[in-house]
């Protein structure tokens, strides 16, 4: 069936582009030392964040792990902000005090870019909590690793959703791999869905290197929960190009499996059924992609020429209403 | 006023404010039908009901980390832990996304949420049960820690924290919740401001710091000490972070000897900040060295007996005055 | 099948009256102000440990949460020493230190007696890798309650222990209540059983007020282990007979129910089995009953005359090889 | 003696004892085949095999707690967090059960446990991912706390943390993981005693206690105290707890001057116990209030400069030294 309110597909698909080329340019400045910390890339994993944000509203919740560019900019975060962010600028969509795995946009609901692996999951369920509170018309989407799955707040926040029934779409964006750790070695399962019966909690597999599955899946569901409350857990299989992060040679896997995923790249394949479909001409599609990777190049002047919160200020941000005696 | 009970004046404290603001919500194991391991939320789920007042299974990190997240979009979550020596496995939230947030979302989510229940050894509970955990907190940026004495003080700790912007802790005291004192009666508003210390007693030789179980061993000695032409200064911190600094140096300035009873460990426990700021800011004004009467750096055992020797009471504060009096 | 050593039936009954009698006494000890803390009784639920340890051997190792007593008594810890410890003596099988919550007995392999609800999982699992890690033909129960499932704790322990595949019998004493929480008001699922499916876990489920049935299910299961590590998971439903606690008058239950229950009584059906095969008369049985009174009695006044261990020494309980600088 | 860096004789420590003790085994994250987040574990699994050298799931509480359960019945595990910032996810299973269960089992179960992995802020890694947990967990009775800032005291402190009978904790740092320095051949045995002080810089005018990354920073600071004529004795600690009084105490009658550089929080950090174990037990040796520099109580900030100024750091320290000794 149709998602409640379908994004325009081309619209997407520059949003997927993008995400590549911040992404790539992020790993470019990373290297010219303009990004300090941590820095994890999405690319790769670019259809499942654009799907699952096409299938629902601007006003529905969204949180995510430490990998969170992707999610950020799918929200509607400027791509000035993201980039600022990373240069630790007060123009960033944190301010510079977060960084790279703490992008956070009240406006746009994102909250965060939360880097201990699985402590967002309970986050995520007080958001969905809040949603049933009031009785709104949300739904909460809360994005997480296949490495997650194995923390004690993964199953306490699991259990706590499934017995109120709160309005939450887990996703589960199965990359196989936690740093170098496959997930046949993390975790004792065929399958990571099945651990959402352990909960009772409906699960579907997803192809998370197609647009159009993401969407539709996390479509159907939200339609369900926007019906009546309850949780549900999306497996989508994906894989990300890049290491862990910026230090990781990712040497734990072969060049053959990485080339068999780039030949089912998420961007490739989208571009190719709207062509297919006569939607989407390659001089349009080259416009696109020469659109993103102008907004990146612009969001990099931009983020160099900001400037830094100055120390003086730093105090506002420990406790609200000011600086404590 | 009236006299009440510290267990029914945190009762009334949770009961006003859920009644005043639609955004309070109580959330632990056994807050609703058990109507608390403790009772203190006696009544609550027959007034609120279950969607105000909520149960959880055995989750402590699990309904902590809810009630930040639900926080971050405005709701003012009062999340009880049925002791403080249980929140040490919902560590992680407490520490890090509680406090953390307002910082790490350059000002955007500011976390107005309320962890209280018990805190600190009770009786013979052994050594997993009997955590005192305020040092452990006020170490963190970010969080608030208050540690109400009296029913006067759990009342309006209580409320003050609920409506503070940001993370407070609320460390009450097992032992405490059938001490009785007056209270304002409920028509009265009564907030007892975050950060601000009470002299129980005016004393001029020595000033004795306290909070939550140990104020009532300090009234004890001081009145102990009277009789020995010792006249102590009872000061009770109420709140452990923010720190009354200035209440403490008034009366150090004044009787120019101190003497901390806290019931944490004593390695890099609260009375060691205090004597820190103390040393630094007003070293002139000191006699004698600040002593410390704490815990023993000993894991609590069961025995009775044992247990009293490792708790501070007043043998230990006694001869630590004298101490500090004629050094 | 049989078990391994199958325990002469008379001589399990006779300890689940041992258990029975003691916890009766404990609970006359403590409203005398004897004993201290919290104390949790196990009346009713006998037929658990007793039908448990009666199929594994003494050099399996044993591990549950605060409601130790009855597993105590079980593993062969004398009757003196638990009451010894209730009263906080130094003759207490945990020199009065630890309490009813802390009963601990190396010589038995009885591993604690542990109070933070389901920390003692990972403890369990560790005791079982430690089995795997030396080769050795042991296998380890581990006991917690229904209240435990929902902690994360359970959940990491559970997933290493499928994964590292050690042998490990996690035992799911579902008495239908944590506290004044009933499994449905705690825990998403219809039958607690399910959850070992998320870990890939054999489970089944046993009626824990028939000792035979918990044996010969334990036996098996312990069998096969023994062919081959790897970890079970076995949801045994019981009934406690008192409130959780001293404290608790347990008012969130109906009279009806404690009584259904108590017609099922673990200690009268196995009497009574025994009875109809002949193997026990009212006679023997009156006997064994009296046994277990004077025993229990003569271990209040054993505790009574103990001494506690005096301050001075209380020290060398910090750190093993004695005090630090 | 060759120079070696301080990864290298974490590396040689892990090795030598995984060698030498059949009971001993190391596990983790990414521990084995990954050889390391930070490598520290490089070759070990090649070397010794996945029985000895365990890769685990992210699930800190559930293998810290396996580990425990190991050491109940006689193995010695080397448990590595990823950092110290993790522990806190597995915080009940180190300061409850390791530290516990020897008091609570009356004596019948010793936890001959480590935990390692870096600690304390790195480099921009925000605020989740920067805790100095050494305070924390040196307010815990039954556990020790080292804290190495050389490559040697690195292998010797971790060699002797193994082979203690009791939970100790092996606070690293990642920004010290490629510092290099002279350390004894492979063929010596090299054990450096837990509690143990090392006086790193003899000086007569004013004691700096220092430790792991706080020790470059005073040693950089006292060579440029030397051009203004201010001769400052440098300590590192090597372990907080447990605490060696003896050196600090020593130090100070002799420059009756102290200022502590630690890498912790403010409030109640180990500055704050030191302080307080000096002034109650050598007050009349103190010509000046001991001074403290730690992290800012905040939050730590992404933005490399923020960070730069919530971090002790050389300016701070030595307008602290200075405050001290013109006081
Ligand atoms: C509690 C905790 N343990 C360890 C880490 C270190 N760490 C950061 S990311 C990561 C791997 C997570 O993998 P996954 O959940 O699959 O997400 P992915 O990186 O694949 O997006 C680890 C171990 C952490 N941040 N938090
Ligand atoms: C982490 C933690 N949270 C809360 C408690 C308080 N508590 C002690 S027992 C208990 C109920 C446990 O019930 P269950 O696991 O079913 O065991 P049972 O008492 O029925 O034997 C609770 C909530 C605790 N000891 N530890
Ligand atoms: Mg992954
Ligand atoms: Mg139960």
């Amino acid at each position: 069936m149709q998602p409640v309110e379908q994004r325009d597909e081309v619209e997407m698909l520059s949003l997927m582009l993008l995400i590549r080329r911040f992404e790539e340019r992020a790993s470019q400045q990373y290297q010219a030392q303009k990004i300090g910390g941590f820095c994890h890339l999405y690319i790769g994993q670019e259809a499942v964040v654009a799907g699952a944000i096409a299938a629902v509203r601007p006003d529905d919740y969204v949180i995510t792990a430490y990998r969170d560019h992707g999610h950020a900019l799918a929200r509607g975060t400027s791509v000035n902000a993201c980039m600022a962010e990373l240069f630790g600028k007060e123009t960033g969509c944190s301010r510079g005090l977060g960084g790279s795995m703490h992008f956070f946009d009240k406006r746009h609901n994102m909250y965060g870019g939360h880097a201990i692996v699985a402590a967002h999951v309970p986050l995520g369920v007080g958001l969905a909590f809040a949603i049933k509170y009031r009785g709104e018309d949300r739904v909460t989407l809360c994005f997480f690793g296949d490495g997650a799955i194995n923390q004690g707040s993964f199953h306490e926040a699991l259990n706590l959703a499934a017995l109120y029934r709160l309005p939450i779409i887990f996703i589960c964006e199965n990359n196989l791999f936690a740093m170098g750790t496959s997930v046949k070695r993390s975790t004792s399962l065929k399958q990571i869905v099945d651990r959402a019966e352990g909960y009772d909690i409906p699960g579907e597999i997803v192809d998370g290197m197609n647009f159009r599955e993401v969407r539709d899946k996390v479509a159907d569901v939200a339609e369900s929960i926007r019906k009546e409350s309850h949780p549900a857990f999306l497996e989508v299989r994906t894989y990300r190009y890049r290491g862990h992060s910026m230090s990781d040679p990712a040497s734990y896997r072969t060049k053959d499996e990485l080339e068999k995923y780039r030949l089912d790249d998420p961007i490739i394949r989208l571009r190719a059924q709207l062509t297919r479909e006569g939607k989407l001409t390659n001089e349009q599609f080259d416009q696109l992609d020469k659109r993103a990777k102008e907004a990146v190049l612009a969001s990099v002047k931009f983020a160099e020429e900001s400037a830094e919160l100055p120390v003086e200020k730093l105090h506002d941000y420990v406790y609200f209403n000011g600086a404590m005696s | 006023m009236r006299e009440i009970t510290y267990r029914q004046a945190l009762n009334e404290a949770l009961a006003e404010e859920i009644e005043r603001d639609p955004n309070v919500f109580l959330m632990g194991e056994e807050v609703a039908e058990y109507q608390g391991a403790y009772k203190v939320s006696a009544g609550l789920l027959e007034r609120f009901g279950p969607r105000r007042i909520i149960d959880t299974p055995i989750s402590e990190n699990g309904f902590a980390g809810l009630g930040i997240g639900a926080a971050m979009v405005g709701l003012r979550p009062i999340i009880e832990f049925m002791t403080f020596s249980f929140s040490l496995v919902a560590f992680d939230q407490v520490v890090n996304n509680a406090p953390n947030m307002f910082m790490m979302s350059g000002g955007q989510f500011n976390i107005p949420i309320t962890f209280r229940g018990p805190n600190g050894p009770a009786h013979q509970l052994g050594a997993t049960h009997s955590h005192a955990t305020e040092n452990l907190y006020a170490s963190v940026p970010g969080l608030k820690v208050c540690t109400p004495a009296t029913p006067r003080d759990a009342k309006g700790l209580l409320k003050s924290a609920v409506r503070d912007d940001n993370p407070v802790l609320v460390l009450e005291a097992e032992l405490l919740y059938s001490s009785k004192g007056m209270v304002e009666p409920p028509d009265e508003e009564l907030l007892i401001p975050l950060g601000k210390a009470e002299v129980k007693r005016e004393g001029g030789d020595v000033t004795v710091i306290c909070y939550a179980q140990t104020v009532s061993i300090a009234l004890k000695v001081a009145a102990q000490l009277e009789e020995e032409d010792i006249s102590a200064e009872i000061i009770d911190l109420r709140s452990i972070k923010p720190l009354d600094e200035k209440a403490i140096f008034d009366s150090v300035a004044k009787t120019h000897r101190v003497v901390i009873v806290e019931q944490d460990h004593p390695f890099c426990g609260v009375g060691a900040e205090i004597c820190y700021r103390i040393q630094k800011n007003i070293f002139d004004e000191l006699d004698a060295p600040v002593l410390r009467v704490s815990q023993e750096d000993i894991p609590m055992p069961y025995n009775e007996h044992l247990e009293h020797a490792v708790l501070p009471n007043a043998d230990k504060l006694v001869a630590a005055v004298k101490q500090v009096c004629y050094a």
